[in-house]
């Protein structure tokens, strides 16, 4: 494991599968979130904020429960794969009906897949890649044909690729769907004002009416860390998600608060362009910075920064270092694995080494926001003492993605949310031509047990195989991963029944206020 | 007058447009491609692709831009692409807010602010000027955005009287929503008012060694109808000019204050739709903002008119 | 026709007032000539013309109309670089002795200004020049160095006079220099103006609403009325005997100060309002204030021609051959 | 008892530069019916003499001390209460801009009611109706229409007659004109000089004149008050003052006139000039103010101020060498 | 006089306030938040620098931006005002309306706009700010200019043959100087607030360089825990600000006897 995983002070967060207490009926729950969802479209929507809402919206074929295991949610159970892994079949839950009233069968399903592997604006494209073919089998089966065996596809339809839409929604709305999204839910979405608030309904058609006890949900965007906590506490809403690592504290010592904590899935750290030249789709080639030519330089760098002290100091010590993008509880994590510590005099040797002229410059771009900001100036004083000079260069989300996708970039502050499945945290990112690859990191000991790993069910085996390409990455050392984050949802005492897990989304549907 | 209104409205067209289209081009001179941003970092090029064809981003700029104008002529600004909320009705929503904040910091201001002016002028030289002054250049020298954190650090930190935050509609709750926009209005109306405070001595002094105001003394008026009358008369003019001048920097100030107070308001929007390269509201807040601007100003040379008799009758303001 | 150093023919001044779209009608037909040596004193009331006139002498507006011929050269149309050499021969005295100085140079440089635009003198010469006119002007070498705001307004118009002459221009047109002083520095400075003419002998076109200034300084004397020349003449002779209702009106009005022969003056006190130059009357501009007006007068135009003496011409209906309006007879 | 009895009168003000001593000690009397020239040069005091009566001059940085009796009250004591009541009834004012000094906001005709409405207790519309017959009464034309104008519509000469008719609406027993026709026209000032007479004939107004326009005292005064640097240097019957002037200062001004021009030896016509300027205002000279200039001044003019002597019925000067009883520089005045 | 004192205070610590204190970007990780003493006489901020340095620094910058920015805005807005006022008849009402559409624009949102299109740096604040301030320079220059130009000391020049370069420059605009320190000072504090409002937008100079608006917004975070942090940086702000004020006032008052009061 990672050196020092825990070893830093958490508080003392209690889990929501902790929480038994009886929940009466009804009230309206209103909860900070910490940003503006986009459009509320499951095919087109990319932001985490669009998934938390979506919890109580819409439902998948899938979920994960507090363990991270997949479970069936309009599903009846885990799907049938053929032996050759192209065939999945998936029996449907009956008597479900869609929050406009209309029947939930296995077309509807289809439809609504068709709709994210093929819609021209969708995000579900690269998900749902290897289905070829989606069929109705009857009312309440549907049969996937993949053109490849690819095992993460459950865990894809634990997600936003797995969530059916209203046929008929579809038909009114078309491409303004996510103006008013119709899906399976315990909530129906009533009303939303731009930048403000979202208001969801109890679904009075949803088939499990009885577990949900709340009228409405308000959630309501508050983007200031601050703000969230100070509302919090004044009781403006009744829970706040995404709490700043800096105002946990703050919100735990109210006498009327609580923190639970979820996440881990996600991994943040920098990326070294050590191959985008020409955007991150396009062919690699040869970078023409220190770091970027230089991997012993990569390795004095991360040599230099001491992940625990940026947690501490960073974070309040609330994250989870790691030098793995797999999380921490993953199964597939290669457990021999250690992180490197910092250690100044081997990094400074490195360099020496490389015979590169120091101070050695390197640009770092960082999203610009306080917490980021901070990050990117601790690890520019952490470099400078191995030879480094750093110069921190913040730069807003929208040029960010841009520039980082283009390759216009040295280095570059860069997380990924996390997904439960292995391959969602490594397709797409550190293999060769994948959109998200800002590094440019091509390299055949990666790509090759990636993709066999997809293709294979078995899990040990999958183990070994993602355990290789992790090992050849943290060679390669386009990416220096630094730590999970873990999400804190704060929330008043007398709120019970939040159901909060390792993907940080507060599941909503059973939650309430305490009967006593 | 009648002509005075048409000409002015003609200027006011002639700076309209060609204020579009440097809201235009401005917009699109942003670095960062919206269609990204709206793609995400789990996009695929195709999806970048249809996205921009369907925001017309694919077209040339005077193209992009005839579409545009000639749908926002008939108040069709398009969609948020944040959302997909009409932006025409994002702007019914937030534009009361700001005009809700923007009317109570004026009245904060004009309250505050020209009785302070007034007294200072009457008092010349005495205490009640002296602490006027010395409140008119500290409230002009005070960063707005500081003097809200200093309010909320001990209003709502310390002292918690006031929610520190958050905004609940006035129909919803006028007493709810007062308490929450007291502290923004105060905040925003205390530079404001120092502003309108300093023109108002300025001009009270003015008037009040003004030979008319020697004429109204000799006739024996008392000092109340001497200054409240005829030299506050004549001072308001610069007083109204002045809010028409100002009125920038309120809405600059509505701006950072809405960012403290998370009020969901216009300046709110711009800032993040800037950030999220929401091109459509972009344009239409800023251009919104630039009508409403104009707008004022006009009303402002109006009223200046209106009190004014000289520019009454030739329809020429001279100031 | 004698020689003359100016000569203005059927000058025309309109103003496009901006945005309102009226025509001031400020100088509308004026002719009038100035031969060497010779003073001509401009009268007229308030806003009759005067300084625009003295203006387009100079070209520093632009005469709508009509020429300006200084000497032999007909400037109306020259450009501004072929003006500049002419510029030697004309000069201009203001009336605010605040405002015509420029506050940032010191009188030394103020006076030796002309001379270096004109490249007339260099180092040394220049210095000396303008100690000498300086001391012309009966202002001390030590002034030299001062700036207008330390000078009185008698010492400033001196200073403006130094200005103006240093050149020996030609033609020197005054713009009511004395209009802004004290009696006691008035005098001063008009008897200084009068001394500098007659040793220096430029002509001088003189600006007045001041009836005893002119009867003082000036040879022929031309009076204003709403933009144009009403009646002209030698001093001597429309001081004697003014013809015009308008001339005799001014004097009329203006009192002398003597209370013994001013309480025994016939007076005549105008009615009606001064017309406004946007929207000159018809006719006889005088008309709407002229005491012995007829029908005529309303209708038809006067020209100026000497009806009576050939060097001073008047423009006015009722004055013929054998009768001249009397407006006192009418009280 | 005079009408307005003012003795010992001095006033001062603070300024940044030190005290100003506008006036130095003056004493005048304004009798019934009177008209009261004041004259000199710019800055010799005359506005300040003339403001100090109805205390118009600036509170805060004014220092006057002397006694101003107004029908044997004294004014210099009252409170600013009562002598609110004063201004624009017993005593009024009119002042030398015409073009600034009505209020530009508000029409000619509630301006002049609005004074009516404060001191004769008038309804509005009767107000009105009074300033109607006191625009007539000035010798504006159309006065029913002209009280809705504003006065940027009416011309200077107009505009200084609302300023007449404002002061003479509650019949003043003394009307301060200051520089009243210095911004106007010869041929409007001889009208609105009219106006001044015939309110003195009609109402019995006393007014006191501030010119500086010799012209219009032999015109229109009964008697002047010659003023240099704070103080009056001579006093008399108009006619009597322009006929034998004592003082050498107002010999000066008398021959300094354009129209007093003298033709030299040389065939030149000069005017006579008083050398020198005006003293500034900051110090109070213990000699006669005036000796630097002075063409007749000798030694004790330099050491010791002289005091007004009588010269006749009425006729003072203040002058250690006054000039002689023989008709000054007569012969072409 | 206390203006021109604090004005001198500031620059004096802008010049020489980083010299005498800790180095502003030193990071002590031990001691992060920490409240003021001994060792940090302002206590440290979320990386345990020295608050004291980093205002002091930041002094340098924010100065920097607030006094930059309105002389470029001085050096492009004059001579255009000049030209415009004195070509009265063909450049002025191009100039005018262009003015009038930056004019029409709210001076934040015309700067947040400039700021967003330039990218965040120190430099482009400058740009942004300088931008948005001279439409205001231009008007007041030509203002000027119309008034000098009918004053008869300028007539005299045309008279004496005077080009018109000579004219601008040795009659109308040493006329115009007085009024145009006077704005140039009043433009200072605007523009010193404009910065530290563009960066605490994140829009501004960027951190770790330390000007007082980011100082400001990174101290805004741990108000509950480190009011002191938010203190500091906004009483520099409105002191310096208030001090250019002072000076304008100041000024105005000697240079400008029109409105001396
Ligand atoms: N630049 C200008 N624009 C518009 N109108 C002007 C301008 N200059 C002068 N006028 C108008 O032209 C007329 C004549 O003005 P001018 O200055 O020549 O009169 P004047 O006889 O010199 O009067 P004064 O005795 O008051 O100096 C006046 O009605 C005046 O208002
Ligand atoms: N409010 C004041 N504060 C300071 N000094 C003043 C004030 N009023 C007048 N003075 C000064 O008092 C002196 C006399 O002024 P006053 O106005 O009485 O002169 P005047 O004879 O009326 O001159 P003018 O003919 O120019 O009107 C002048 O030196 C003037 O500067
Ligand atoms: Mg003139
Ligand atoms: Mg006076
Ligand atoms: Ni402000």
């Amino acid at each position: 494991a990672c050196s020092g995983g825990g070893a830093t002070a958490k508080p003392s967060v209690s889990g929501a599968a902790a929480d038994n207490r009886a929940v009466k009926n009804g009230g309206t729950l209103t909860m900070a979130l910490s940003a503006d969802p986009d459009a509320l479209d499951p095919s087109t929507s990319v932001t985490l904020l669009g998934r938390e809402v979506f919890t109580s919206i819409c439902e998948k074929l899938y979920d994960i429960d507090a363990n991270s295991k997949l479970v069936p949610q309009l599903a009846t159970a885990l799907p049938d794969v053929s032996k050759d892994g192209k065939t999945v079949t998936i029996k449907l839950r009956s008597g479900v009906k869609f929050n406009d009233g209309t029947a939930f069968d296995a077309a509807a399903v289809k439809k609504s897949l068709d709709r994210h592997r093929t819609y021209k604006k969708s995000a579900r494209i690269s998900d749902l890649a290897a289905v070829q073919k989606v069929d109705v089998v009857d009312p309440s089966t549907v049969k996937l044909t993949l053109s490849r065996p690819f095992t993460p596809l459950i865990a894809q339809l634990a997600d936003r690729a797995g969530m059916i839409m209203s046929p008929k929604a579809l038909d009114a709305e078309g491409d303004d769907f996510g103006a008013n999204p119709v899906c399976v839910g315990p909530f129906k979405f009533s009303s939303r004002t731009s930048g403000n608030q979202i208001v969801v309904d109890r679904a009075p058609d949803y088939y499990d009416a009885s577990k949900v006890k709340l009228d409405r949900i308000v959630y309501k965007i508050i983007v200031d860390p601050n703000v969230r906590a100070a509302n919090l506490k004044s009781g403006d809403v009744q829970a706040a998600e995404e709490l700043a690592t800096t105002t946990v504290a703050g919100v735990q010592a109210d006498p009327n608060l609580r923190v639970i904590s979820g996440g881990g899935l996600g991994n943040y750290g920098i990326d070294i362009n050590i191959g985008n030249v020409k955007g991150s789709t396009e062919k690699t080639g040869p970078v023409n910075t220190p770091l970027g030519k230089s991997p012993e330089l990569r390795q004095a760098f991360e040599l230099s920064l001491d992940r625990n002290a940026i947690n501490k100091t960073v974070y309040n010590g609330l994250y989870q270092p790691d030098c793995s993008p797999l999380p921490l509880d993953s199964p597939f994590r290669d457990k021999s694995r250690t992180c490197s510590t910092r250690d100044v005099a081997q990094a400074k040797q490195l360099v020496a080494k490389s015979g590169v002229k120091t101070p050695i410059p390197v640009k770092l771009q960082v999203p610009n926001d306080a917490t980021n900001e901070r990050l990117g100036q601790v690890i520019q004083q952490m470099t400078k003492e191995t030879g480094f000079d750093v110069s921190v260069q913040p730069i807003d989300f929208a040029t960010g993605l841009e520039q980082g996708a283009a390759g216009k970039f040295d280095v570059m502050v860069s997380g990924w949310s996390g997904r439960v499945d292995p391959d969602g945290d490594l397709s797409g990112l550190i293999n060769t031509g994948g959109a998200n690859n800002y590094a440019g990191v091509s390299d055949p000991g990666i790509d090759d047990p990636m993709k066999q790993a997809a293709a294979t069910a078995d899990q040990a085996e999958r183990a070994t195989l993602y355990a290789k390409v992790t090992q050849r990455a943290a060679e390669v050392r386009g990416n220096i991963y630094l730590y999970h984050n873990l999400y804190y949802l704060g929330m008043a005492k007398n709120v019970a029944g939040i159901r909060y897990y390792a993907d940080g989304l507060p599941r909503l549907g059973t939650a309430g206020f305490a009967a006593k | 007058m009648a002509l005075f209104i048409l000409r002015r409205l003609g200027a006011a067209a002639i700076v309209l447009f060609l204020g579009s289209v440097l809201v235009f081009l401005g917009v699109r001179a942003l670095p960062g491609d919206p269609a990204v941003v709206l793609a995400g970092n789990e996009a695929s090029p195709s999806a970048i692709a249809a996205i921009r064809h369907d925001y017309g981003l694919d077209q040339p700029l005077p193209v992009q831009y005839g579409r545009w104008a000639g749908k926002a002529l008939q108040g069709d600004f398009g969609k948020s692409t944040q959302d997909l909320i009409p932006v025409g009705h994002i702007l019914g929503e937030r534009l009361p807010v700001t005009i809700e904040l923007s009317l109570l910091a004026m009245i904060v201001a004009v309250g505050v602010g020209v009785t302070a002016g007034v007294i200072a002028a009457t008092r010349r030289g005495k205490l009640a000027d002296y602490v006027a002054t010395g409140f008119g250049l500290v409230g002009l020298s005070v960063p707005h955005f500081w003097l809200g954190i200093l309010g909320i650090l001990l209003f709502s930190v310390k002292l918690h009287w006031l929610p520190a935050s958050g905004y609940v509609p006035f129909t919803g709750d006028p007493g709810g929503n007062l308490e929450r926009m007291l502290l923004p209005a105060l905040v925003l109306g205390t530079g404001f008012a120092a502003v309108l405070m300093r023109q108002t001595r300025s001009a009270m002094l003015d008037s009040l060694s003004a030979d008319y105001v020697r004429t109204a003394r000799s006739k024996g008026l008392a000092e109340r109808s001497v200054v409240g009358v005829h030299a506050l008369r004549n001072s308001l003019t610069t007083v109204v000019t002045v809010l028409g001048l100002q009125l920038g920097a309120l809405i600059s100030g509505a701006v950072v204050t809405e960012q403290i107070f998370v009020i969901p308001g216009f300046g709110k929007l711009t800032v993040d739709a800037v950030a999220t390269r929401n091109y459509p509201v972009i344009q239409a807040v800023v251009l919104v903002t630039v009508v409403g601007y104009i707008a004022v100003n006009l009303l402002v040379d109006i009223a200046y008119a209106l009190l004014n008799p000289r520019v009454r009758l030739t329809g020429v303001a001279n100031g | 026709m004698t020689e003359t150093v100016l000569e203005v023919d059927g000058l025309v001044k309109h103003y496009h007032v901006r945005g309102r779209g009226q025509v001031v009608r400020a100088v509308d037909g004026v002719s009038l000539s100035i031969g060497p040596g010779e003073v001509l004193g401009l009268v007229g009331e308030s806003g009759s013309g005067k300084s625009t006139i003295g203006k387009c002498v100079l070209r520093l507006t632009e005469p709508t109309a009509g020429s300006v011929r200084l000497g032999d050269r007909d400037i109306t149309h020259l450009s501004r670089r072929e003006l500049r050499p002419l510029r030697r021969d004309v000069h201009m005295v203001f009336q605010d002795p605040y405002s015509s100085l420029n506050p940032r140079f010191t009188v030394g440089q103020i006076v030796a200004e002309p001379l270096r635009r004109h490249g007339v003198a260099r180092g040394a010469q220049v210095t000396e020049r303008v100690r000498e006119m300086l001391e012309r002007v009966g202002l001390g070498a030590e002034m030299r160095t001062r700036r207008p705001h330390e000078l009185s307004g008698g010492q400033r118009q001196r200073v403006g006079l130094a200005r103006a002459l240093i050149l020996e221009p030609k033609l020197v047109v005054a713009d009511e220099p004395v209009s802004a002083l004290d009696v006691s520095v008035q005098a001063s400075v008009l008897n200084l103006v009068a001394d500098l003419q007659r040793d220096m002998g430029f002509s001088c076109l003189f600006i007045t609403h001041d009836l005893s200034v002119v009867e003082f300084l000036a040879d022929r004397i031309a009076v204003m009325y709403l933009g144009q020349i009403v009646e002209t003449g030698p001093t001597k002779k429309i001081f004697a005997e003014p013809q015009h209702p308008y001339t005799q009106a001014l004097l009329s009005a203006a009192p002398e100060p003597d209370p013994v022969r001013q309480r025994a003056r016939k007076r005549v006190v105008l009615t009606g309002e001064v017309p406004s130059p946007v929207d000159p009357p018809a006719g006889c501009r005088f008309h709407t204030r002229c005491p012995v007006a007829v029908d005529t007068c309303r209708t038809v135009e006067p020209a100026l021609t000497g009806v009576r003496e050939a060097d001073r011409p008047v423009a006015c209906h009722l004055v013929t051959s054998s009768e001249i309006p009397d407006i006192t007879e009418r009280d | 008892m005079s009408l307005l009895e003012i003795s010992g009168l001095r006033v001062g003000f603070d300024t940044e530069d030190g005290e100003v001593q506008a006036v130095r000690d003056i004493s005048l009397t304004l009798e019934r019916g009177e008209i009261l020239a004041l004259c000199g040069e710019s800055g010799c005091g005359k506005s300040v003499t003339a403001m100090s009566i109805p205390r118009l001059l600036p509170p805060d940085t004014t220092r006057l001390s002397g006694s101003i009796r107004l029908d044997g009250r004294e004014l210099t004591e009252l409170p600013e209460r009562e002598l609110r009541e004063i201004r624009g009834k017993d005593v009024s004012v009119v002042f030398q801009e015409p073009m600034t000094s009505l209020n530009p906001a508000f029409t000619v005709g509630f301006q002049i009611a609005e004074v009516l409405r404060r001191h004769e207790d008038l309804s509005r519309a009767a107000a009105r109706s009074r300033a109607i017959e006191l625009l007539e009464l000035v010798g504006i034309p159309a006065p029913a229409r002209r009280v809705k104008e504003y006065p940027h519509q009416l011309s200077g000469g107009m505009r200084q007659r609302v300023m007449i008719a404002i002061a003479v609406a509650c019949s003043p027993r003394v009307l301060i004109a200051d520089e009243p026709t210095t911004a106007l026209d010869v041929t409007i000032q001889a009208g609105v000089l009219d106006v001044f007479r015939d309110l003195r004939d009609r109402l019995g107004t006393a007014i006191i004149l501030i010119t500086h326009d010799l012209g219009v005292v032999a015109d229109i005064a009964d008697r002047a008050v010659v003023m240099y640097a704070g103080r009056a240097v001579e006093e008399a019957p108009v006619t009597e003052l322009f006929a034998r002037p004592r003082h050498p200062y107002t010999a000066g001004l008398m021959r300094a006139l354009p129209s007093a021009a003298v033709t030299g030896e040389d065939g030149r016509r000069r005017l006579s000039e008083i050398p020198g300027l005006v003293p500034p205002p900051y110090d109070d000279p213990r000699e006669c103010a005036f000796h630097p200039r002075c063409p007749r001044a000798e030694a004790d003019c330099t050491t010791e101020r002289p005091a007004l002597d009588t010269y006749g019925t009425g006729h003072l000067a203040a002058c250690f060498h006054p000039l002689s009883l023989t008709p000054a520089s007569g012969e072409d005045s | 006089m206390v203006g021109l004192v604090l004005v001198a205070g500031f620059l004096l610590l802008a010049i020489v306030g980083p010299f005498l204190t800790a180095d502003p970007a030193a990071q002590d990780y031990t001691a992060p938040l920490a409240p003021p003493s001994g060792a940090h006489l302002l206590g440290t901020d979320d990386l345990g620098r020295d608050a004291l340095a980093r205002i002091a620094y930041g002094a340098r910058v924010s100065l920097e931006a607030g006094v930059l920015s309105v002389l470029l805005a001085m050096v492009v807005g004059v001579p255009i005002g000049l030209v415009a006022g004195y070509y009265r008849r063909f450049l002025d009402p191009i100039v005018m309306r262009l003015v009038d559409v930056v004019l029409a624009f709210p001076f934040l949102i015309f700067a947040v706009g400039m700021a967003a299109i330039l990218g965040p740096s120190l430099r482009n604040v400058i740009i942004a700010l300088s931008v948005s301030l001279f439409p205001g320079i231009i008007r007041v220059t030509r203002g000027e200019v119309l008034a000098l130009r009918e004053m008869d000391y300028v007539s005299a020049a045309v008279a004496d043959g005077a080009g018109d370069g000579r004219i601008m420059f040795r009659y109308i605009l040493p006329g115009a100087t007085s009024t145009l320190i006077v704005q140039a000072t009043v433009g200072i504090p605007t523009a010193i607030i404009g910065e530290a409002t563009l960066s605490f937008l994140g829009l501004g100079v960027q951190p770790p360089t330390p000007s007082w608006g980011v100082v400001l917004t990174a101290a805004q975070q741990f108000l509950d825990q480190a009011p002191w942090l938010a203190i500091w940086p906004g009483v520099m702000i409105a002191l310096s600000t208030l001090g250019f004020n002072l000076l304008g006032d100041g000024l105005r008052d000697v240079l400008d006897p029109r409105s001396s009061r």
